[in-house]
């Protein structure tokens, strides 16, 4: 047995400090640790800059919140639920928060190349593109590309003559270097090793790519368990930090073979939080003076079975997806 | 499960037509790099007609996927169902970078003549009218793709002479640091390996012209003419070229769609109302 | 059910073009897919470029029998059972092979690329040694490097500072692109499914690095068996061109769960194989007039059985390793 | 299992005494990264001694691993049982370039004063008196650890004032394209970890100078002395620092090594026959 790397959720999100580049596990509306969101507004953590492959609920709390600053990433949204970030477009227009644009692709190589110890990777994605346009380095016209901070680049991307082939012009996008990684997943242990279900997306590269990882899992299981059977672990022990425990953790967003993502809640969340005030309501009804137990006891037991995975499926049969 | 009566031949919404006409465009065979919504219905459908042996990838991590019960989000767990691995969004990447991708199904909010696509942001990018969802795959998908079909709905401030933001690569595109335009190949290299071959609309369905990259329109769908899908477009849209009608669906093309893939309702509302369009992502 | 991708091991070979660039699985003694290999030397290829993450017996075999003329790898020999590539050795000293030495991460970092559809990508690794001594890039100085073969770099490596981050040198490894790859797997489905046990080495990488890709089975599955566990699947199908069928197809290497490395073999492989002659003789005995049932015939059925791994640990519980 | 007399403390082998001195190279808490042989049994001996939460990263995939059987190479099955996750290469290269490993465990066949490592010509490269294995991992291990511990025999043509091929960076290394040395912290700039910190040969344990980064006699082993060792090497060794002998195995590291790790005397023959050392790759 090796040491424990168990804390609480509260002692996690006061490893988050204000200024610190943060990203976070899933894809869109999957695997969204929005528990731990939550506790970082109860927090009230300030000028965070939240870089992602993509965004999604979790984003919108946190940036409705008023806890990020800049917000670096592909794209954010609800899936079917809510067609834009409602949020990050107000804050936009108010001029609160700094928008850095890349292309999924772009991002997605971006976090493989800081989780792979190098400083750039070449791509041929999205030439010829609005994403490329020097005009629109929003980081650079904010000054913020002057080395101050050592993890934002000095440059958004570059490009260079390929040497060894047919000598094509070749962007280089710089790595996505993090201070802290937060990862919603299904099973994990108390030494850190993290088994995920379903598709895993970009959260191997996140963990790696962050200084300090916490995973929040559904359920700890014992190491023994998860080591009886290595290849199914997604990340190994001595890439994580930290370990919290949290049903429900990601909810409103979905867990493969746990539970669906929470539709109506995504809705109405995007519904009534296009104003500041419409979040304001949502964060007194949803976030602030509660604690997860209290979020979950208020969403109510039979909510939450609707939600609940078929064990054969991975998904809710039941739940009403439109 | 006991099958309905598929209804009249003519018995379709405007949303099952533009989803018809899509799946027309995959040929058997071929791998497909798809987005949610009406794409992705597009392509079971195909799969289950004329292209058995299509191959559908999901950009967060699956290949070869068979899903039973439609998914709602590439994310969902519904995609893994039955496909060949389940992994992560390095290798889908991967994949299509590497060339694997044939055709890829994509919406967009704006488009211009050359097929430039954007859905980042109308207005200008500094100071914007309205903040939309961001690139997400759309460009990757569209530069790796040997052809692409991008499904957009027929407005004159859809289709507009330029793009306020170029989000996706079209037939003619910008070249930095200047910003001046050139021709999608020359940029592209060795890299280049096709571009957008097809856009349905709410009104018709257009293609792009083999050697300037211009849109024209190829079919129409009923109750629409050539001169007003022209008119619904702020460029001046060739329709020299057109071919006729969209063809409608087939009873069994219906029959599969509201009865097999989309029982729920979630992307094709089954009345008759022709307004209905899908969830334009 | 999809359309079949099996064939013979004769027409699998028969794929291979004399010149042709080649890389296999694998690792040193592990995963090599020697019945294919044989199959190359019966069928008397010639001037092949072997490019390979390291190398193993299946190369020196390759080597002895006359059928390459470039080597490009990191590492040669058979662990325990054989210090160096007797055969590459004295190929080397006679002249009629090139060897291009890079390091072990390095010739992996070169098929991650070409695997991403990327021509390079940069690594800090091995900076200082004699592995970049220009005067050492062999292919160059055999005027291989004018891009007259267009999978062959203009140059062994390349150097640029980083523009993003520190400043710092970057050495920059091309993409290793490859003609066929041809794989030694546990399972397979004819679709071209693919599922390896234990470590799976970086066969996936070489598997998109290639452009025809061959997979060699221990055993072929039914395709709805793997897709019922799709996470445990290595390789999708539509990397993978052809399936071959070949039970015991990589001894004398071993194969996870299915059987240990014939270490008795190959050191009496490495011992034999020091002189031509030895290797002449060897392949009288073991390659030439035999296929891949006579071979197996030979070997007896009470080695196979020695070899065979106990199916609760993974590998063998007889075989004397030493 | 029955437990067996470990025997008188003075009855090992050379090949113990080398186990040992590398095992103790090993602090608690760190991660490994090593090659097979003797560096696999040290870092067991370690992990059962002094250093239980050491995590073991083997390059074919594994990581914090934990086997039951001493596996004879990195691709060896034995390497997955009990880890916390295997995978491929790509991962366990990643999480070196990284900077995860803080330990790598190495074999060399030639060594200069700096460290640096040969093990892939004897003579000249572009004529070799004889063609090794290899780099192996040997350079990429060393780049990217905090500390790397060096197994190498103890003759007079291993240890030498200049090696024919630098495979492995030591402390002072070769500029290209001009080749002049310089030191290894200016070449590496930032990516600047550490480099060589031990090299265990069969006749004493030597370090590299904090400033200089030139090798130094730290212990001598039984039945040597640091005069006779310093004719054993090429170069002008410095013997001003040595602390002593190399301390003796204990009773409960030979117990350990031979009845509980190397059962099968891979590695480590029982024979008192002291010129008996392990399979050097």
């Amino acid at each position: 047995m090796s040491e424990s790397k168990q804390i609480t959720m509260q002692q996690a999100a006061e490893i988050v400090k204000d200024g610190a580049m943060i990203s976070f596990s899933g894809f869109t509306i999957w695997r969204r640790p929005c528990a731990f969101v939550f506790e970082l507004i109860r927090q009230q953590k300030r000028r965070l800059h939240l870089i992602e492959v993509n965004s999604g609920p979790h984003s919108e709390f946190l940036i409705g919140g008023g806890c990020v600053s800049i917000w670096e990433s592909s794209w954010i949204g609800h899936e079917n639920y809510g067609k834009f970030g409602a949020n990050l477009t107000r804050k936009l227009k108010g001029g609160s928060i700094i928008c850095e644009d890349y292309s999924h692709f772009e991002m997605g190589f971006r976090f493989l190349a800081a989780s792979a110890g190098i400083p750039f990777i070449p791509t041929r994605t999205a030439m010829g593109t609005d994403i490329h346009n020097p005009h629109y380095d929003m980081l650079g016209r904010a000054g913020l590309r002057d080395g101050s901070n050592p993890k934002i680049p000095r440059k958004k991307y570059d490009v260079i003559d390929d040497p060894f082939f047919k000598g094509c012009q070749q962007v280089l996008v710089p790595a996505a270097k993090v201070d802290v990684a937060v990862l919603s997943v299904q099973q994990a242990s108390r030494d850190g090793t993290v088994r995920i279900g379903g598709q895993f997306f970009s959260d191997p590269e996140i963990a790696r790519a962050a200084e300090t990882t916490i995973v929040v899992a559904e359920e700890i299981v014992p190491e023994d368990y998860l080591r009886r059977e290595p290849r199914l672990n997604t990340i190994p022990n001595l890439v994580v930090d930290y370990v919290v425990e949290c049903p429900f953790g990601a909810h409103p967003t979905g867990v493969s073979g746990f539970y669906d993502a929470d539709g109506d809640f995504i809705r109405n969340f995007y519904m009534q939080t296009r104003t500041q005030e419409g979040f304001d309501e949502f964060a007194r009804e949803w976030i602030h003076g509660m604690d997860h137990r209290r979020y979950i006891e208020k969403l109510g037991a039979s909510r939450l079975i609707s939600l609940k995975a078929n064990s054969a499926l991975g998904f809710s049969s039941k739940v009403q997806k439109g | 499960m006991k099958p309905t009566k598929p209804g009249r031949d003519n018995d379709y919404t405007l949303a099952d037509l533009m989803t018809v006409a899509a799946s027309r465009e995959v040929r058997d065979g071929e791998i497909v790099f798809a987005g949610m919504g009406m794409p992705i219905l597009a392509i079971m459908l195909a799969k289950k007609l004329h292209a058995p042996n299509l191959k559908l990838i999901f950009e967060a991590g699956t290949f070869d996927s068979n899903p039973k019960a439609l998914p709602t989000s590439v994310g969902d767990p519904r995609c893994v169902t039955a496909s060949s691995r389940s992994s992560g969004m390095t290798e889908a990447f991967f994949l299509a970078q590497r060339g694997y991708v044939d055709l890829g199904f994509l919406t967009g909010v704006e488009i211009d003549k050359y097929g430039n696509v954007n859905t980042t942001v109308i207005g200008d990018y500094l100071d914007p009218e309205i903040r939309l969802s961001g690139s997400g795959g759309n460009p990757d998908i569209c530069s790796f793709a040997r052809r692409t079909v991008y499904i957009v709905l027929q407005e004159p401030r859809r289709f507009v002479e330029q793009v306020s933001y170029i989000t996706s690569p079209g037939w003619r595109v910008k070249k930095w640091p200047s910003g001046e335009f050139v021709g999608r190949r020359e940029l592209y290299g060795d890299a280049f390996r096709g571009g957008p071959s097809a856009v349905i609309s709410t009104a018709g369905v257009f293609r792009f012209h083999e050697d300037t990259g211009i849109m024209y329109l190829d079919t129409y769908h009923p109750q629409h003419s050539p001169k007003e899908i022209a008119g619904l477009c702020l460029f001046d849209l060739d329709i020299s070229r057109v071919r006729g009608e969209t063809p409608p669906p087939t009873a069994e093309e219906l029959f599969l769609m509201h009865e097999v893939l989309d029982t729920e309702e979630l992307f094709l509302p089954r009345s008759n109302d022709r307004a209905a369009v899908p969830n334009n992502r």
